[in-house]
Parts: C-alpha cells; structure tokens; sequence
C-alpha cells in the first residue's frame, strides 16, 4: 500500500526495492500481530529429578532490590524454592555496590552454598568471583544479563528474558506502526548489562525490515536517568521533529521523560515504546498526554518458575535450557484494555507455566 | 571587579549560549526555551531547598531522599490510598517538614553536626520509602493533579515553573530584604555573636532545616504529579545537583552568599549546557565533563574575579 | 652605638590593600640588646608592619628587609582554644624522636620550663580554651620564648604586638623581666602598645607611626610629646567629667554567682558607671557575661527597671530585650562577624528599627544610622560598607561600640572595652561611655586598666576569690589605691 | 564519660554481634568474619582517604569518582593496552595524584571551597572514565593481580585486607604521633592561626587532597582487581558511605577528631549490621534503615555522652 518513498529520505538514497520494503513492513506486522495475543509456553520439556535437593541452600544476589521487579524476584524465587524443593535461598541485595556484590559471592562461598545466582549484574565483572565459587564446587547461574544461554564467563547457565527479541520487537513495532518510514532513538543504558544486546537488536531489526526508517542510539545511564531523559526527549522532539519514536530500554528508564513529554504537550506528536510493563508505568498507555504507545511486557512470575527451573537443574547438575522464552507480551494502545487491577500476571492471559514447570520437577 | 564577578556565570550563560546557537540550528528557538524552563522545576525547588540551609551553614544531604519520600506519600496516599489530590499533597508536606524537623531537632538542639545527621537519616528516609512503596513504582495519582503540573499555563509553560518563579522571589526578599535575611547571614558567620546580640539562632537553624525538608517534599510531589508516577528510587539523583547548583549559585548575582537568583541562573545554566550538547547530539558522558567542568570553571572564575568572595565552609 | 650588630634592617617598606597604602616607605633599624618601642593610632599600620616581618604579608615591591631569625606574638595572640598548651607552644617545631614520633615527655619538660618562665602555672596538657584570657596572654608569650630559644641565635629578634592588653599589672610586671633579661642576652625587642606609660618604662627608643609614614624614631620623650608625635596634634584630656548618679535604683542585684562568681550584690542608680577589678580568676570579668545572659548564672536575683526575675533565666535574648546590652572581651570569637560589613555588624541587634512594618529592611535608613555612627565614633575608614576584618583592631572595637550604642541601652556591661584602642579612640569612647551614662544608662566596667576605673568610676568592686571583698567609692578611688586593693592578699 | 564515649560504638558492636549470633544459626562463624574482613577492604581504603582530606577541614566529594577511575584506568591500560600490571597500577596510582593535586590547585592555592571544587571535578572525572571506557564494563585485568587481590593471604582473608590494616596503622601513626597529624588537627580548628604559628597551610592541606585521591585510586584498583574487571559507574556508590564511615569513626577511638582505628572500627560495624540483616533474610530496605539508623544512632549517642565533642564543620 505504501509504495513512495518517504517524505523524509533524501531522494539519492537508493536503498533496497520497494517489495523489500513491504514484505518488511508485513512481516513486522505479522510479528506485532503475534506477540499482542497471550504468550504460548515454549518452555523445555526435560524434567529434573529433584528428590534430592531438599535442604541444600542458594545464595541469590540482586543488584539492587530497590528495583521493583527485582525484588518480586527475589521474594518468588524463593517461595518456589522453598515449595516445591525445599530449598533456602539467602537473598543478598547488592544495592548497586560491586563491593556489595562481591561480599555476596563471599558469603556464599562461606556459608557453603549450592548455588549462587546473581541478577542483573554484569557477569565479566565477576569472572574471578565465578571461578572462586567454581573452585568451592558452587555453580553459579547469571541472570538476565541479556542474551538468554550466553554462558561465556563460566557460568553454569544464563535464565534470561530474550532481551534481543525485546529489542527486535520494539524494531519491528516501530516500523509498523510507522508503516515503514519511522524514525526512532534507543535511550540505551549501558551500565545495565542486557542495554547492548537489545539496543542493537532494535537497531538491526529495524535496518532489516525497513530500509526507509531511522535510528539512533544514545546511551543515558542509571545515574543520569533522572535528570538527563526528560531533556533528551525534547531535545530530540525540537531538533527533528519527524523523529518520532522515543524507545528508551526500559519504562522506568521512560518515566522522568513521560514527564517532560506531558509538561511539553507533545503526547500526540511522539511514541515512547519500552519494556518492562512495570505496573504504575504501563498504565501510562492509557493517557494519551504520556507519549506512551507501547510497553513490553516479560512476565515476571513466568521468569521466576524458569529462574527456579535453573536452580534445580544446576542443584541436581542437570543440563541447563539455553532458551527458557519467557512470556512476552506487547500492550499498546490496542490492548491497553488489558491493564487492570493489580495482578499483573492477568494482564497475560497465560497460566500454562505455573502447571508445565511443577510438572518437570519430578520427586 | 565586582561587577565582573556578580555577572560573570550570566556572561558565560549568554556565551554559551550563542556557542550553541551557532552549531545547532534547532537551539536557538522559543521550544528549547520552553524545554530547559519547564523541565527543571524540581530540580529548581530541591536547589532553593538545600540552599535556605547553606544559607545558615548547615548541610542537608537528606534532600535526594525526602524528594523521593515526598513524591511516593502522595502517590501512595492519593493513588493507592484513594485520598483526594489536596490532602494527601498537604499530609505529605507536613511529613517531610516533620522529618525536617526531626533533623533539625538532632543537629540544632542535641548539637550533632547536620552533615552527619542528615547523611544517616536520608538513607533511613529512603528505607521508608522503599517500605512504603514496597519498592515498587506507584502510580495513580489524580489526572486533576498530573494536568494541573503539565498542563501549560504561561507561554506554554506549566504552572510548576512559576510556582519556583514565585519562591525565587519569596527567598530572594527574605534573605536580601528582611531582619531574617541577615539573621541568617550572621548565623552563618558566626553563631556565638548571632546569640549574643539576641538571635534565635537555634529556632532559625531549626527553620532552615525544616524549610529545606518541606521544599525537598514540594519538589518530589512535583516530580511525581510530573510523571504521573512516583519512583522511590528517583530521588537520590537531586541529591548532586542540588548542591552543585546551589554552590554556583553562591558565586553570582549576591557572589559570596548564597541567594535565590543565583540559585535560579546556576539551575538554568546547568541545563543549557547539557541540553546544548544533546542537540548537538553529545549525550552520555559529554554531559558530564561539561557540567564538572563549568561547575568547577565558573566557581573559579567568579573566584578570581572577586578576590576571595565565597562563603566559606571551615 | 654602631659596633652592635643591627638586628633587623628595613628600607623602603610599604604595603598597598586593594590601592589603599597603610604602609609608607618604612625605613628601620633595630640592634641587639635594644628594646623598640612601636606606637600609633589605631589603623596606623603597627600590625601590618609586623606581619610583614613574619612573612604574613608580603611588602609592596622595593623593600628590602634584612633579618634572620625573629619570633612574633600577634595581636590576637593567634592560639587554638580546643588544643593543650603543649601543642599551641610547639605545634611549628614538635621534638621528634624515632620515626617523626613527638617525643611528648620531652616535650613537656620543655614547655613546663617556659611556662614557668613567664609565670604560668598550668600544666601544659591544659586546654588554652580553659584558660582565662591573662592565662592565654601568657601562653602566647611563652611560645615567643620557646620559638626564640629555638633559633639558637645569640641575637634573635622577638616582636610583641599589644602583649599587654590582656594583662593585668603583675602579669606586665613578670613579662617586663623576661623582656629585660632577654635584651640583655642580646636579643632585640619591639613592642607595640598603646599604654604609653608602659611603653616609656620598658623601652630604649620608640618608633611612632602615623597614618602608616614612620614620623619618629625617638627616646626619653614625655608622654604628651609621644601622644602630640602620635596624633599629629596636641592631646586633650583623656577622661571626660562623669555624671552625678541621681534617683532611685535602676538595676540591683541580689546574690548573683555563676562560673567563678559567687554571691554578688549591688545597685546601680541611673547615671552610675561602676567598676569590677580584680585578679585573673577572681570573678571580677564574670559579670557582665552572667547579668546579660551570655552565661548561665548559677543563681542570684535581678530587679532591673520595676521588673524583678531569676538571674538564671536571663538569655541574651532576653537580656537585650529589658535593656541590658553586652560588649565582650573576646572581639574576633564572640564579638563580630568579620566577613561581613561595618553596617551589618553594626545594626544586628537594632534591625526591626531599620524596617517599615518590621518586615522590609529599610536600607537607606539602616546605611545612614550607621553612617552617623561611622561618624560619631570616629571610625577609620569612614565607610559603612567596608567589611569589618579590614578595620584595624581599635576601629573594630569602636564599631562594637557603636553597634550597642545604637540600642539606646540602659545598662551597658562592657569588658576590656578599651583593649587595643589608642589614645584618641579611648578618649572618645570614654566620652560616649559618660554621654550614655548622662543619660541615664548604667555602665559596667570590668577591666584590668586601673587608671580607667579611677577616673571614670563612682565605685569599683574588687574581687577575690570570686567573691567581692571590697567596694571602693569615688571619694577614696585612686590608681594606686585600686592595685593595692587587686592585690592584697 | 570519656571511656563510654570512646567504646560507645564498640559496646554497640558487640550487642550486634551478640543480638545476630542470637538470632541466625550461621552468624557466629569465622566464615562470617572471614566474609566481613575480607569484603570491605576498597570502603575501607576509601574512607581513610576522605578521613585525612577531613582531618584538614577539606571535604573530598570526588572520592567515589576517583575510585571508579583508578579502576577503569588500571583495566584500560592491563587488560586493553595491554600494559604489564605493575606499570598500569603505578601509572593509574600517578594519575589520581594529579588529580588530587588539581583539586588542591584550585581549592588550595585559590581558595575555592574545595567542597564545591571536588563536586564539579568529580562529575567531570566521571565523565572522563566513561569516556576511556566508552561506558562499558572493562576486562582482562591479568590474572596475576587478580589472584594477588583475591588469594587467601593469611586466614584465609586476602592481602589487600593486610594492606588496609597496615595503611590505618600507618595513618594512626601520622595522625597520633608525629607532628604532622598534630598540624593537621591545628588546621583544622584554625587555618589563620596556623598560619600566623609558622605552618605550611598550604602543603599540608593540598597533601592531604592529593592522598585523599591516591587512596581513592588504590581503592579502584584494589576493586577492580578483585573483580578482574571494571565498572566505569562502581564508583559512585562509595561517596555516602566513605563519608558515613568516616563521621561514624569520628565518635569512637578518638572522640572528637577523625581517626583510622575510628574509621576501622566504623567501616566493619556498618557492615556487621548489613551481613547480619543479609543472614536473617532482610535484604533491601530494611539495610538502609538499619544503616541510616544506626549511624544516627551511634553518633548522636556519643556525642551526648561525650557533651559537645564532634568534629565541628561550621
Ligand atoms: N587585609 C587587609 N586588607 C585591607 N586593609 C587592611 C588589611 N589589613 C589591614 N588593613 C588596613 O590597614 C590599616 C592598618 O592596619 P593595622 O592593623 O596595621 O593597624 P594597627 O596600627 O595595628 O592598628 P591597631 O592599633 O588598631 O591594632 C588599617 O586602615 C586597616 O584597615
Ligand atoms: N598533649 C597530648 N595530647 C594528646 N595525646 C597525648 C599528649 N601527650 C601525650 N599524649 C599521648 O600519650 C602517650 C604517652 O605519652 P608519653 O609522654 O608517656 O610519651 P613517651 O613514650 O614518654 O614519649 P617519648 O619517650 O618519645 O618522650 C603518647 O603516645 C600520646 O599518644
Ligand atoms: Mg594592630
Ligand atoms: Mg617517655
């Protein structure tokens, strides 16, 4: 349907054929289309014996439990442990602190634990610590440092949301909902270690599928969320204003610019697309003035069976599941119908997990 | 000499200015005006806030943390409370001046240096506030609340700005122009002689301190009725800036004391910069090599320019 | 004369502060053995020149300074309250032992020697802060000794800005030996003072600046010629007449004690200007702290003007409100805010009265009641806007003044009011002081200048012990009377 | 009092100790205190540093910047350049010196505030370590100083432990007896009069900048070696507590001035108190409560006990 070349390309630019550019547009779609209806469990189908875990003892070392999701984490893992294994998990909040992080891998390696998972944190910041915890016969899991199975510091395994399919969604979000011609910056935030991974992926997907659209990538880190997002945004917004697409990582990472894109009226003009779903943000995609038209959402309890699914494989030295694909869902302004109350795992409308992983763990 | 160093980071302001005017073609116009004025009210008011303390020589680092605290009561008392805008704006005023006032009660009557105090309890303030929040984002507050801080009021600007516009001029009149002004200029140069020509000095290092907490509680609820969601980890970034601003502020319009339209230009200066670097497509760490070095840089100049005119912290 | 080796050789001195020159081509010489006495009105530049002698300041380009081996005790003394004795002695040259380990026994021994030299008996972990303002004057001294001992030269140089303002008589009495017997191992001396009589007795020459030009270096002059050298005029008479009191009581005080005071009694009718004397520690210096609130007061009754309250509930606040105002001893830690301007210092107390609906300041009023005071005070500079650390000390104390004077007080509690004030300054605050008591103000005096009470007082109190063993009237009030007084046992 | 004052926190200390042992089966362990020792060592090096810039009346903001550049520069230059680890830690120990001696240029030598300089000069640094690092965690630190950071020294706890230790010993030593540390105290209480006495103000107030910032360096790579990588963001997470530390110790040991078996015993208390939470299953906000709590607490009761006796910033 849309065969001319975009306003906003300069007439020399001779990019891939028209064709290319709708059979991109289409398989976008496709993909958005997809990814609006309910997560399917495409979990592992191995079971692990897990008669004799009882007892034994995780240490689990989030790097800042101040972050909501990451602390629900925490609290779930544990309850699952705790349920189905019998299993204790000592939570160890780094508070952003790599001293405080390293304390953790000590006190484990003290305490004789199991199993050390660390969450979120960069795992080739802690290659010695790993190969210390290996040497006192600790397996120790990374999570959620952005490419899920990407076990390449010495750890056991990676459970992670697949953050590259995060960032191509949010490309490929960006390129239908612009109908192939959008232009976008990724607010990257690389003290986070899963922000490459899926800042690039966004990027690539979008050059993939759309040889008419637009990207840039600048990085604003956790420090500078605050006071430096809201300025971006409309700096952005003021010195081009076709460039529409506002896709920081994270909603949180969003949320100091849904601010300034409501204090500058400019809700209608641009789209924030981001990931997490975190409650009290997604609920912004019901307020046109946020600017807000697209939130990813990870399903958080989904990830806590397939973390404890990790734990149990790595306790009883079961071969780790590269991929767990962890529910993804998009929710935009399509389906933003979807956000309500306060149960966010009935936003999924998926439940197949909380069956499929007990069903695995077998006595 | 004087002069000079009065308006020289006004001088640097309008140098830097035109820089960016003539390497950014989109800077130059009323939208970044717009922008760099309606973004950096809270920031403003936590600046005005940390700086009525300097201003009676007592460190408040407790400011990160009541901004964060102020805006998630009201969150939670308007959003997950249900309690209506006004209220539960008021209840979480009154709380952070309460938390002002415990701070003050330590430092001023039992005598503990306030740099201490404030430091120990704006890390149990932020405590609470994960706990009440139960470290999650809180959302709901009013739409009434949210228009009425976004919503443009003046020149397409929203009200919060001139809400800090107006307590510019409220402290700017207090400190240059009332008996309490100058009270709290002699406090800071010397406490035993404020006591002894008749002061209340402890009520006035008291009341600063409580102004700061209040003022730190303003500036969240603006941030959370901003965003339309309150963030208990949001407020540790204002802690920096705050001083920063309030320090350069110090060297410029009243140099050698800290006042409220220094504090304004330091706040706006700070924030042309960093919006000028990301037109010009510099963010990440370029932001912060120029904010460092202006920072370092004005103080410096304006320095050398008034021969020894700072207030001094020894 | 000219085989004594000279001391300390100055040429072409001068020092300009932001274009203003307080300092004139000084040129200079003091020899080994000689005792100089240096004198000037206050701002005349005396201190300057002594800082540039230690290196404080550095002289405008063209001078030249020839001297090696000096030691200073400053104006201010220049110790730290919240450090022992010890360490305010030796801080510049601790004796180390094995790995820059100070060698505090050593160290002790030492400084016990000094103390005793210039009769001080502390121990020297004592806290300077602990001390009474003579103890410190003393401390000050010793380390004088102590640095000159430690250049080993055999013809040191020790300068000495206003030692004695601090001083009681006997105090004077002991550091005059030690000065003697100092310039008569070969040391050179130069003292600055502002009590000629002092400066006559202990010195072989002395230089007079005025208005930063060295006018004379002279010796055996009388006092009036030093004054008439000083001031560049002939001198009038210090003391002004003093008012007759009249009427009922204007303030009595029933068994006041607090600090090292006990159990004192007195009243004052309006127009009376009373006298507290005494020895370092005796109580006499107690009062004005305690009847103003500086100080809590143990106990004790005040009626003051129909009202009568507890002692011990006084504040300064308080005190201010009823009439009571207070100039302390301790000018650069209690007294003023340095940084700050002539006029700021100057109306702290008396703000509401500068403001319309006591709220706005009104700063053209503020600035021409502190002019009229600049001017009646005969403050140098004669602006307002100056800050006060570039006043020199007397000016700074006429601003003091002034700033409570402003009040209109009814009683006026002064200590050492006239410490490093010259002649001419002492003379007019002497004058405000009766003007203020004319009409009808009571002043009280606390002070170690005996001449000043005798002249100015219809009645001294003497202290002993903290508590007061005599109370001398205008009919026997002589100096001389007043010493014996001090210091019968 | 004075002995009261001075073991307060240690008294305190105990009951912890006492109260977690009583509380969690697997406290009272050497393995605890192997992990408490051997953990805390880069926040201990930090906070001697900023203890010795405070000793002068110097306050150091720049320190959790300087951490994290030491890091990332020792990391650059072994693991991306390729350096040998020797060269690389002494050339990034020279480089945080000289930034030290830049901050005592402008703070000492011109007198600006050096609070107010380290504030602009720390973001500026920060701003530069993102830079070389191009804001991503740096490896390839060689394995030898890894190991050398991390192996079991002596009871099973590593050499930099051993390091620390022999550093507060050494600046117990300055700071106690010789005369420097006695100058550095009279500095602090009075820098005129210092002045006036024959001090060298100047020197000894810039040295203790520019070991402020050595230490600051040391810290980072201390860190960075333990971990065998670098994050160019790790260091601002030690500003609050490094000056936590240093107050706390403030009131114990020495009561009223700052000193290194304070600073110890401070730094390992704090900690004693988080491990403890951490044991009892406590992680997140109730730590900051404690943490925030406590330091008021501790100080507060000792100042009381000790009547007036805080280092006085004012
Ligand atoms: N740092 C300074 N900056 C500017 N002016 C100064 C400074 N120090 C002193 N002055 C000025 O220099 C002049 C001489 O001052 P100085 O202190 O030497 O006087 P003095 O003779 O010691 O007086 P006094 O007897 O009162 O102590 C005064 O007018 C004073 O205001
Ligand atoms: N004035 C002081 N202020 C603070 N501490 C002091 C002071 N005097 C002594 N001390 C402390 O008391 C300790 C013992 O002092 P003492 O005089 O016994 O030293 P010492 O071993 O005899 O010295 P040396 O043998 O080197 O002369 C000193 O190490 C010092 O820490
Ligand atoms: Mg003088
Ligand atoms: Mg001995």
């Amino acid at each position: 349907t849309d065969e001319e070349t975009p306003s906003d390309t300069p007439a020399q630019s001779v990019g891939p054929t028209a064709t290319d550019a709708a059979a991109g547009l289409a398989e976008a779609q496709k993909i958005i289309d997809e990814f609006r209806q309910p997560p399917k469990w495409q979990g592992p189908d191995a079971a692990v014996p897990i008669g004799s875990v009882a007892g034994k003892k995780v240490t689990y070392i989030s790097v800042s439990n101040s972050i909501p999701v990451l602390k629900y984490w925490s609290d779930a893992v544990t309850r699952l442990l705790q349920q189905y294994g019998n299993v204790t998990m000592n939570v160890i909040d780094a508070k952003g602190s790599v001293d405080e992080a390293n304390k953790g891998f000590e006190q484990a390696i003290a305490q004789k634990a199991d199993v050390i998972v660390f969450q979120a944190l960069p795992a080739q910041l802690f290659q010695a610590q790993i190969t210390r915890a290996k040497a006192a016969g600790i397996k120790v899991i990374s999570a959620n440092t952005g490419v899920p199975g990407k076990v390449d510091n010495g750890q056991y395994s990676e459970v992670s949301f697949d953050y590259v399919k995060v960032g191509q969604l949010i490309g490929d979000w960006m390129v239908a909902d612009s109908q192939g011609k959008g232009k976008g910056l990724v607010v990257s935030s690389d003290d986070v270690p899963a922000s490459q991974p899926q800042a690039q992926a966004t990027a690539s997907e979008v050059k993939r599928l759309c040889p008419a659209c637009d990207i840039q990538i600048k990085d604003v880190q956790i420090p500078q969320w605050q006071t430096s997002v809201p300025t971006l945004f409309q700096t952005t917004i003021n010195s081009d204003p076709t460039r529409t697409y506002l896709l920081p990582l994270y909603d949180g990472q969003g949320l100091p610019g849904l601010g300034a894109i409501r204090t500058a009226g400019a809700g209608s003009k641009v789209k924030v697309g981001a990931f997490n779903a975190t409650p009290g943000i997604v609920e912004q995609l019901k307020d046109p003035a946020s600017g807000l038209k697209l939130d990813i959402g990870g399903h958080n309890e989904w990830w806590a069976y397939a973390c404890t699914d990790a734990i149990f494989r790595a306790l009883t030295n079961t071969a780790p599941v590269q991929n767990y694909n962890v529910g993804l869902r998009i929710f935009d302004t399509s389906n933003a119908n979807l956000i309500q109350g306060t149960d966010e795992f009935s936003w999924y409308g998926s439940t197949e997990y909380r069956t499929k992983f007990p069903a695995l763990w077998t006595k | 000499m004087r002069t000079v160093e009065r308006y020289a980071v006004l001088v640097v302001w309008a140098l830097i200015i035109l820089f960016f005017s003539w390497r950014s073609d989109s800077f130059a116009s009323t939208s970044t005006v717009k922008l760099i004025l309606s973004t950096q009210t809270v920031i403003l008011i936590a600046t005005l806030g940390v700086m009525i303390s300097l201003a009676v020589q007592e460190f408040d680092l407790s400011i990160g943390a009541v901004v964060g605290f102020g805006g998630c009561l009201v969150a939670v008392l308007d959003g997950e409370q249900g309690l209506p805008p006004g209220p539960a704006i008021l209840i979480a005023i009154v709380a952070c001046a309460l938390f002002g006032a415990v701070n003050a009660a330590i430092s001023v009557l039992l005598g503990v240096p306030s740099i201490i105090v404030t430091l120990g309890s704006g890390t149990l303030l932020t405590g609470i506030t994960l706990g009440i929040t139960d470290s999650k984002v809180v959302t709901g507050i009013s739409a009434k609340t949210v228009r009425f801080m976004t919503d443009p009021f003046l020149f397409g600007i929203p009200l919060p700005f001139y809400g800090g516009l107006l307590l510019c001029l409220a402290l700017w009149f207090v400190l240059q122009h009332t008996p309490l002004g100058r009270r709290m200029i002699f406090i800071a140069e010397n406490r035993e002689v404020a006591r002894l020509a008749g002061l209340r000095v402890t009520l006035i290092r008291a009341g600063a301190l409580v102004a700061t907490s209040t003022l730190g509680g303003l500036a969240g609820i603006v941030l959370a009725g901003t965003n339309s969601a309150a963030n208990p980890q949001a407020g540790a970034s204002y802690l920096l800036p705050a001083f920063a601003a309030a320090f350069l502020g110090s060297t410029t319009i009243v140099p050698g004391r800290f006042n409220a339209w220094g504090s304004f230009v330091a706040v706006y200066f700070l924030t042309t910069g960093i919006t000028g670097l990301q037109y010009l497509g510099y963010a990440g760490w370029p932001e912060q090599v120029f904010y460092g070095g202006s920072l370092v840089a004005a103080v410096t100049l304006s320095h050398i320019a008034g021969h020894r005119k700072l207030p001094s912290f020894a | 004369m000219d085989e004594v080796e000279a001391v300390l050789e100055l040429a072409g001195v001068s020092k300009t502060f932001d274009g203003v020159r307080v300092l004139h081509d000084v040129t200079l010489t003091v020899r080994a053995g000689e005792i100089l006495g240096l004198i000037g009105e206050n701002g005349s530049g005396k201190s300057t020149l002594i800082k540039i002698l230690s290196g404080y300041h550095s002289p405008d380009p063209g001078a030249r300074i020839e001297l090696d081996a000096a030691s200073f005790i400053h104006q201010d003394l220049a110790l730290v309250p919240s450090m022992t004795v010890l360490e305010n002695l030796r801080i510049a040259r601790f004796d180390t032992g094995f790995g820059w380990r100070i060698r505090w026994s050593a160290e002790r021994a030492r400084v016990g020697r000094f103390l005793k030299q210039v009769g001080l008996d502390v121990h020297p972990d004592t806290r300077v802060g602990d001390l009474s303002v003579t103890e410190q004057a003393l401390v000050a001294m010793a380390r004088g000794l102590a640095d000159i001992e430690e250049t080993g030269s055999s013809h040191p140089l020790l300068v000495l800005d206003e030692p004695t303002a601090y001083l009681p008589n006997d105090g004077v009495r002991r550091l005059f030996g030690v000065l003697r017997d100092l310039a008569a191992d070969g040391a050179a001396i130069v003292f600055v003072s502002h009590r000629l009589d002092e400066v006559r007795e202990l010195c072989d020459r002395v230089a007079v600046l005025r208005g930063g030009d060295l006018v004379a270096v002279v010796s055996d002059q009388s006092e009036k010629e030093l004054l008439r050298l000083m001031l560049g005029r002939p001198v009038e008479e210090l003391y002004p007449d003093t008012p007759s009191p009249e009427g009922e009581p204007l303030l009595s005080v029933d068994g006041l004690s607090g600090g090292t005071l006990a159990d004192l009694s007195f009243t004052a009718r309006p127009g009376e200007i009373i006298g507290f004397a005494g020895l370092p520690g005796s109580g006499y210096d107690e009062v004005p702290y305690l009847l103003t609130g500086a100080r809590p007061a143990g106990g004790g009754r005040v009626r003051f003007d129909g009202q009568e309250l507890a002692a011990a509930t006084l504040r300064p606040r308080s005190a201010i409100r009823l009439g009571l105002a207070l100039l302390p001893a301790d000018r650069a830690h209690t007294g003023c805010a340095p940084a700050l301007t002539v006029r700021e210092n100057m109306t702290l107390p008396t703000l509401p009265a500068f403001t319309r609906f006591r709220a706005v300041v009104n700063q053209r009023r503020e600035r021409r009641a502190a002019l009229e005071q600049v001017e009646r005070f005969a403050v140098v500079p004669r602006r307002t806007e100056t800050a006060l650390r570039y006043l020199s000390g007397g000016n700074q104390q006429k601003v003091l003044l002034a700033k409570w004077m402003l009040g209109q007080p009814k009683v006026l509690a002064l200590h050492e009011p006239t410490q490093g004030v010259d002649v001419g300054a002492k003379r007019e605050i002497f004058a405000h002081l009766s003007d203020a008591a004319a009409a009808g103000a009571v002043v009280l005096l606390s002070t170690v200048e005996h001449e000043d009470l005798a002249h100015l007082c219809s009645r001294v109190h003497v202290f002993h012990g903290g508590r007061c063993r005599r109370v001398i009237e205008q009919a026997d009030l002589t100096p001389g009377r007043l010493a014996e007084a001090v210091y019968a046992s």
